[in-house]
């Protein structure tokens, strides 16, 4: 039981590393990133890729293809989504769903849709022992990993000046140049790095999970349920909602089978029915 | 006091913590015209919100003659007759004033549930509208896009649509903030001739206003009465000056 | 000539779209499920085709009536959220519609699709396609009356007027929640009658038909044609459903690749859509100035597509 | 190609072509194991019939269409009409996925033109969905689970866990699996239904050790993305070391060598055919890779194979109308590269032949390019499938 | 200080400024007075850089920002105050103070600003559109003062506020040009423009047609009341 609820993090460290980077970018810039799972998806294909053609392993991987996404979304950044940004928000949802149907199918094409093979770290390769029971070596790294690197987004963005300013730029970008910020400068990194936390939750996922070309497509549409039962833009909503689900839905896979499609759903039904907002959602004013 | 229209009791709002109403009581006298005055974030929008049901009241109870108004949505409480402008310009940025209107006609009717007949059918309140709209004098502007007229002609339309509704009682917030001296003398003359058969509620700022309309104000401070009685009163109430009007004359 | 069957698709993508468009355009609510209307037309027609051997049009009635039914709760608990939360509730509910049909296998044949649904009329010979499209047209073109009909009424311009400025809607004293659900009900009804027209023209209901892609291709169609144009629906889907069924047999491997790049295209360049685009063209050579906002004007974007819904509480 | 009955009095063929069509999955899950690569295998057996009969041959002109049907149900279906009616297909060949399968099967019998389905896995085929003019070639779900599950549970595992997707397949594979099971006298402890798709078996990994009694083998259904998830967790919790063996209800060449030989040594599995499992498969293997590239799946030899089979009826009944061809098929017994003892069995149109149980080899054993799999055994074309035809399947 | 030179701008088609020139000094306070859509923010947003089709120069200490982004003009030393208050409802009261960077030589501390504004020292945690309608002018105006902005371009920076802050930032503003600040603002009203301005410019239709100072704007008041109607 305790060990299944474990598991139910590690499975959460996934949807709280995907949903966090999620939240990143739609609290920033108001940009409902429907890509975000491709970009997850490109984060497993890039380790595999370095190690199978390159030779690279695992290590590298987990710091250069975050690197790399990210200075791709800063790419994406500037050449579109700002374009699209003084409009509706729906565009840059309709947007990113375009770009994740074309992002899914370059990689099917070149790779085609089997999954490609991706071994564990050899210094990960044991088990830990935690304890009240041992564990895979890898998982308790991926929970590890993800726990730190959420805190110290949440610390950044909530403490910092840089948080500030980004929320600002984020709700009305021609006052916010008028007072002497550009815009521009900011909110380009913060959009990348959103991207490069997807990547990072990809890279991890690798090793222990089917490295294809679809793996992130239904996996995006449960994070959105994450991020929105989180309260959406909530940072450390998000976070807390990523772990949360991953051991709900691990020990409603144990004891209510039947239900475990679509319990992530009918939480998030409840949820908003409850707290429109999301459970750390900013409430709105009036009505 | 009988022949209140509207009354509220001890109605309070609290938001998160932050009391900023707290326990008002109103009377406003049927066919009077009621000032409701205060320094900024005295309370005074946030109980125009209570009491049109924008918000619900952590405490307190609001009548509307033999109607309980307590808790009631929005459209409710418009549909029973309070009809009310936003302090902040709250408009239909794409269609044209007369649209605005015509809509604000139809509401009461019904029509507009009819998804299967012609919009046409709304064209019946144009004459109205326009007339309405000449009233406020934006009969000029009847036919541009909303969102593209000055600031001070969507304060005009607020008002037209506010009175589109021929309402019993009427809350207007600030109803002549941002509005020129010739456009304020304007409103103050249409308050006048539409109070004609029912009551005015308003939020205003500017005391040659409030001297030239007000039966009775109210002064509200951190979320209390602080004084209520005749205009010519209340100016002198030394509170009141300290508190709110300052040295006024040297502005107004 | 387009081919009958593909004619049919078309006929049946399109009304849906016109349905989808209705909450988008016109309400500005981006539903992002309305595969279980689809979808659930779809297979309550075909349930009601093959235990009732009742003729076509009853079935496709039913279903447009079941999503109807269907999107009375779901729409109850949606239209309070606004925005984007209400695109991925919508998204939800929709996925939840789709496990269900896939577990209840009994009734529904899960993955392998309800299959083996009859086409029938009275004894008329419908098997092939070309008389099923004339037969079924009159439903469809009834379909694209009732959303015309819609928004050119006096309930459509209370729509709009919810979509540009709820908290102002609200205080003219419209119950903008009740609008909104009317509205919801209306659009999954007509998606309804277009997804048992589906189901019926193609002889089964799949599980595709209620799978979240469904929706993605409706909304795709839409901002193709155009937000807010309403043909600009019947457009998206008829060049949809063509270059879908080009790139079947073209043996290209990424349509994904395709249909994303032009989806990204239009939203990036052709916001208006292909319906938009060409009505504005037209009306900026017609002299017709009307009001060519040159920066953006406040509230709503340029080009007609839905202002963000926010509240009173909104900054101004 | 042509209407029944088409075509002018004394043309033996109708429009003076026969046309093949191949309709599967070419962008979508399923296009590795099969997709294209089938296309390859067809042209083949065309070039092979025009090669064996040359001016002999009753099909003079030989036409191969392809179509991709995403995988959708939908798309399959209008692609199908369109193939017959307008590009005059004789012959449409075979669409995985169960549900795009029933839809075809709906169009050939209101066409009355033939469909020989090779990639779907449902015994609706050739049960209560069968027509006249449907032919189900290759394996079932019957198929997958008694070879695995009666062949494992004979060899000692007794105790079994399964884990299924939760869907039409993966509940069919379960009812099956179970069955077979407990008909060779061991014991289904559990199965649990998991999400589909899903990415996340631990729960059900870490259950399984602890199940009273413990299972000796963990029996999944899970195919393509899920499969490797599984196989990859399975591996993390080294259950296999904890005595828990893995039997697979459905793989594919293509599965083992995305993950691995490794990942997967000492797995399993019923096989409808495998390249290296004699000479003969392996000269046809060659043939094939010369053209396409890579070893063939097992869809892609059946797709060789039916289209053969078509071709070869044709040549008997010296005509392409489709009722001769059904009679030609119908109870038809042959062995060619892929079908082996097989008979087309006339009461439901289900291909009967021999299959493998198979495992997959430590990665030490593996000496050649997807050299993956050790054949444990042959299964007899009677034992492989349904014994009898369903009841529910009239012609 | 800020010069003016022949600025026209266009919302679409139509021309809303019309070859305005106007000159502010250093330390001066100047009105735009002028009716209801004469454009006068506008204008503003033009001297700020934030409407793009328009046409003439502006300088300022000599220096020609014409060209520059709004961000580079509010770094040497422009501060806006818009119509709308432009108050950012995803940060707090204290956060909406300190966001805009320092931009002059002497900026108010925070606790100066609180102690000339208690209303937002109180309410500095919220979330800055929970504010009061009058509560939200200030803290627009109190954050460009933080910033130490050498010239402030107030739109309608009374409106909506009680008699006794307006007079209260009739004394902000008196003490900011004491300090050496300019001040160009937009008022509609005209005693109060009266009492804190050293001059005027009227606008209508777009064009200069007066400018004036404080005397002739007093002597003639009735006069423009009934020219302008303001
Ligand atoms: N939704 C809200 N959440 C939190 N605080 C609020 C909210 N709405 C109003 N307040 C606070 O309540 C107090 C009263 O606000 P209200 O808008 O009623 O003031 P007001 O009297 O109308 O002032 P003004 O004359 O400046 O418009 C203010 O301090 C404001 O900050
Ligand atoms: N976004 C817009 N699109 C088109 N026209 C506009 C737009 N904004 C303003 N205008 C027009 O430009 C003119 C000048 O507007 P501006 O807002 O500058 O006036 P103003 O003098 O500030 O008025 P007020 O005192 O009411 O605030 C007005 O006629 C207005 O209708
Ligand atoms: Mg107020
Ligand atoms: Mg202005």
């Amino acid at each position: 039981m305790l060990q299944q609820a474990f598991n139910g993090l590690v499975g959460g460290a996934f949807y709280a590393l995907l949903a966090l980077g999620l939240a990143v970018i739609f609290g920033m810039l108001g940009v409902v990133n429907f890509a975000h799972g491709a970009f997850y998806m490109l984060g497993a294909f890039g380790s595999y890729v370095l190690l199978d053609s390159f030779g690279v392993n695992f290590w590298v991987a987990l710091v250069a293809v975050p690197v790399v996404l990210g200075l791709a979304g800063v790419a994406l950044e500037r050449l579109f989504i700002r374009r699209l940004a003084p409009l509706d928000p729906l565009y840059n949802f309709l947007f990113t769903f375009g770009l994740a149907l074309i992002l899914q199918d370059l990689v099917k094409r070149e790779y085609g849709v089997q999954s490609q093979p991706y071994p564990r770290p050899a210094l990960l390769d044991g088990t830990v022992d935690l304890g009240l029971f041992t564990y895979p070596a890898y998982q308790v790294f991926v929970l590890a990993l993800s726990v730190v690197v959420c805190a110290a987004v949440w610390l950044v963005l909530t403490r910092t000046r840089l948080g500030m300013i980004v929320r600002a730029a984020t709700e009305r970008p021609e006052l916010t140049r008028a007072l002497g910020i550009d815009v521009g400068r900011w909110v380009t990194p913060v959009f990348g790095f959103g991207i490069a936390l997807a990547g990072l939750a990809g890279v991890l996922a690798a090793p222990m999970r089917a490295v294809n070309p679809l793996m992130g497509a239904d996996l995006i549409i449960t994070v959105f349920a994450v991020v929105v039962i989180g309260g959406l833009g909530s940072i450390f909503g998000s976070v807390a909602a990523g772990f949360a689900i991953g051991l709900v839905s691990a020990l409603g896979n144990l004891y209510v089978p039947a239900l475990s499609q679509t319990l992530v759903f009918i939480l998030m039904a409840a949820v908003l029915l409850w707290r429109p907002a999301g459970l750390f959602g900013r409430e709105e004013s009036l009505s | 006091m009988d022949g209140a229209v509207l009354r509220a009791q001890g109605l309070a709002k609290e938001f998160r913590g932050f009391r900023a109403v707290d326990g008002v009581d109103l009377a406003v006298a049927e066919g009077s015209v009621h000032a409701l005055v205060g320094p900024n974030g005295a309370g005074k929008t946030t109980l125009f919100n209570l009491l049109t049901g924008f918000l619900k009241p952590s405490a307190g109870s609001i009548r509307l003659g033999e109607h309980d108004l307590t808790g009631r949505r929005p459209e409710h409480v418009a549909r029973l007759g309070v009809a009310r402008s936003f302090q902040i310009t709250s408009l239909f940025p794409q269609m044209t004033p007369r649209e605005h209107v015509e809509l604000a006609l139809a509401s009461p009717t019904g029509l507009t549930w009819r998804f299967w007949r012609s919009h046409r059918t709304l064209d019946r309140h144009a004459a109205r509208a326009m007339e309405l709209l000449d009233q406020v004098g934006l009969a000029a502007h009847a036919a541009i896009p909303a969102g593209t007229l000055a600031y001070g002609h969507k304060r005009a339309l607020e008002l037209a649509l506010a009175l589109a509704l021929d309402p019993r009682v009427l809350l207007l917030d600030e109803p002549t903030a941002g509005m020129g001296v010739e456009d304020v003398e304007r409103t103050v003359e249409l308050v006048r001739k539409v109070r004609a058969g029912r009551t005015v509620v308003m939020v205003e700022h500017n005391m040659t206003v409030v001297a030239s309309l007000a039966d009775r104000v109210t002064v509200l401070q951190s979320g209390r009465v602080l004084a209520e009685g005749p205009y010519a009163e209340i100016r002198h109430d030394p509170r009141v000056i300290s508190a709110y009007l300052g040295d006024a004359d040297a502005v107004h | 000539m387009i081919y009958p069957p593909v004619a049919m698709d078309i006929a049946c993508w399109a009304l849906f779209a016109c349905a989808l468009d209705l909450l988008l355009g016109f309400t500005g609510l981006l539903s992002f499920g309305h595969a279980a209307f689809w979808g659930g037309g779809a297979y309550v027609a075909g349930l009601v085709a093959v235990h009732s051997g009742l003729p076509f049009p009853v079935a496709v009635l039913a279903g447009a009536a079941f999503a109807a039914v269907l999107a009375v709760p779901i729409g109850y608990l949606s239209v309070r959220l606004r925005g984007i939360y209400f695109a991925m509730v919508t998204l939800a509910f929709a996925q939840m519609v789709y496990f269900l049909v896939n577990q209840w296998r009994d009734l529904t044949g899960g993955e392998n699709g309800l299959q083996g649904v009859p086409r029938e009329l009275f004894g008329l010979d419908l098997s092939d396609s070309f008389v099923y499209y004339y037969v079924a047209l009159p439903l469809v073109l009834a379909g694209f009356v009732a959303v015309w009909r819609i928004v050119r009424s006096p309930f459509g311009r209370v729509l709009m007027s919810i979509r540009d400025n709820t908290a102002r809607a609200q205080a003219l004293g419209y119950p903008v929640d009740r609008y909104k659900l009317l509205a919801f009900v209306l659009s999954a009804c007509l998606s309804g009658l277009a997804g048992g027209l589906f189901a019926i023209g193609h002889g089964f209901a799949s599980l595709e038909s209620v799978y979240w892609t469904t929706s993605g291709q409706a909304v795709m169609m839409v901002v193709l044609g155009g937000i807010g144009t309403l043909w600009g629906g019947v457009l998206g889907a008829a060049l949809v459903v063509e270059l879908n069924d080009y790139l079947v047999t073209a043996g290209f491997e990424g349509i994904g690749i395709v249909t994303g790049t032009i989806f990204v295209l239009i939203v990036l360049v052709f916001r208006r859509g292909i319906w938009g685009t060409a009505r504005h063209l037209l009306e900026t050579r017609s002299g017709g100035r009307g009001a060519s906002p040159g920066d953006r004007p406040p509230g709503g974007a340029p080009d007609g597509s839905p202002a963000p819904t926010e509240g009173v509480g909104s900054p101004v | 190609a042509g209407g029944p009955g088409g075509g002018g009095a004394g043309e033996k063929v109708s429009d003076g072509k026969v046309v093949l069509a191949v309709l599967n999955d070419q962008s979508a899950v399923y296009a590795d194991l099969s997709g294209k690569s089938s296309v390859e295998a067809v042209n083949m057996a065309v070039a092979d019939y025009k090669a064996k009969y040359g001016d002999k041959a009753v099909a003079k002109e030989i036409e191969v269409l392809s179509a991709d049907h995403q995988n959708k149900p939908e798309v399959a279906n209008s692609k199908a009409q369109e193939l017959y009616d307008r590009q005059k297909a004789d012959l449409i060949l075979d669409v995985p996925s169960s549900a795009a399968a029933l839809a075809v099967a709906g169009v050939a019998k209101a066409k009355k033109r033939l469909f020989m389905d090779i990639g779907a896995a449902t015994t609706a085929l050739t049960g209560a969905q069968c027509n006249k003019y449907t032919f189900h070639y290759g394996y079932n779900t019957y198929m997958l689970a008694h070879g695995t599950g009666d062949t494992v549970t004979k060899d000692g595992a007794k105790n079994w866990y399964i884990v299924y997707p939760d869907y039409a397949f993966g509940q069919d594979m379960q009812k099956n699996f179970t069955a077979a099971v407990t008909g060779a006298g061991g014991k289904v402890i559990q199965s649990d239904p998991a999400p589909f798709p899903n990415d996340n078996f631990s729960t059900f990994l870490l259950k399984a050790p602890g199940l009273d009694p413990k299972p000796e083998v963990l029996g999944t259904m899970q195919a393509g993305g899920d499969l490797v998830n599984l196989v990859k967790q399975y591996n993390e919790y080294k259950l296999r070391d904890k005595g828990i063996g893995l039997a697979v209800g459905l793989m594919f060449i293509t599965d083992i060598h995305s993950l691995g030989a490794d990942a997967l040594a000492g797995t399993k599995f019923t096989d409808a055919w495998y390249w290296n499992a004699s000479p003969e498969n392996r000269a046809w293997a060659d043939k094939f890779q010369a053209k396409a590239g890579k070893r063939p799946s097992f869809p892609n030899a059946a797709n060789y194979s039916a289209a053969t089979q078509y071709l070869e009826a044709v040549q008997r009944a010296g005509t392409d109308d489709p009722d001769a061809i059904v009679k030609q098929l119908e109870g038809h017994s042959f062995e060619d590269a892929f079908a082996h003892n097989a008979t087309i069995r006339a009461q439901d149109h289900l291909l009967l032949h021999d299959v493998y149980l198979a495992q997959v080899k430590p990665a030490s054993e593996v000496t050649e390019p997807w050299d993956y799999e050790k054949i444990l055994k042959t299964i007899p074309a009677a034992e492989a499938f349904q014994p009898t035809p369903d009841s529910a399947c009239k012609l | 200080m800020l010069r003016v030179a022949g600025l026209s701008a266009w919302y679409g088609e139509a021309r809303v400024l019309r070859e305005v020139s106007l000159e502010v000094g250093r330390g001066e306070i100047v009105t735009l007075v002028g009716r209801n859509g004469a454009g006068k923010t506008t204008l503003l947003r033009c001297l700020m850089g934030l409407h793009a089709r328009r046409d003439g120069t502006v300088t300022l200490s000599g220096t020609d920002i014409t060209r520059l982004p709004a961000h580079r003009r509010a770094r040497l030393g422009l501060g806006y105050v818009p119509d709308d208050r432009g108050i950012y409802s995803t940060l707090t009261v204290e956060e909406n103070l300190t966001l805009p960077p320092v931009a002059g030589p002497d900026p108010w501390p925070l606790a100066k600003v609180y102690e000339t504004f208690p209303r937002l020292a109180e309410r500095r945690g919220f979330p800055g559109t929970k504010l009061s309608g009058g509560e939200q002018q200030m803290l627009a105006l109190a954050r460009v003062l933080r910033t130490g902005a050498r010239l402030l371009l107030c739109d309608e920076p009374t409106e909506g506020l009680s008699p006794l802050i307006v007079q209260q930032i009739g004394g902000i503003l008196r003490e900011v040009k004491r300090q050496g600040t300019t001040v160009l603002l937009i008022e509609q009203n005209v005693h109060f423009a009266a009492t804190v301005a050293d001059r005027h410019y009227l606008l209508a239709e777009g064009r200069i047609v007066e400018s004036l100072d404080n005397d002739e704007m007093r002597a003639r008041e009735h006069e423009l009341l009934d020219y302008l109607g303001i």
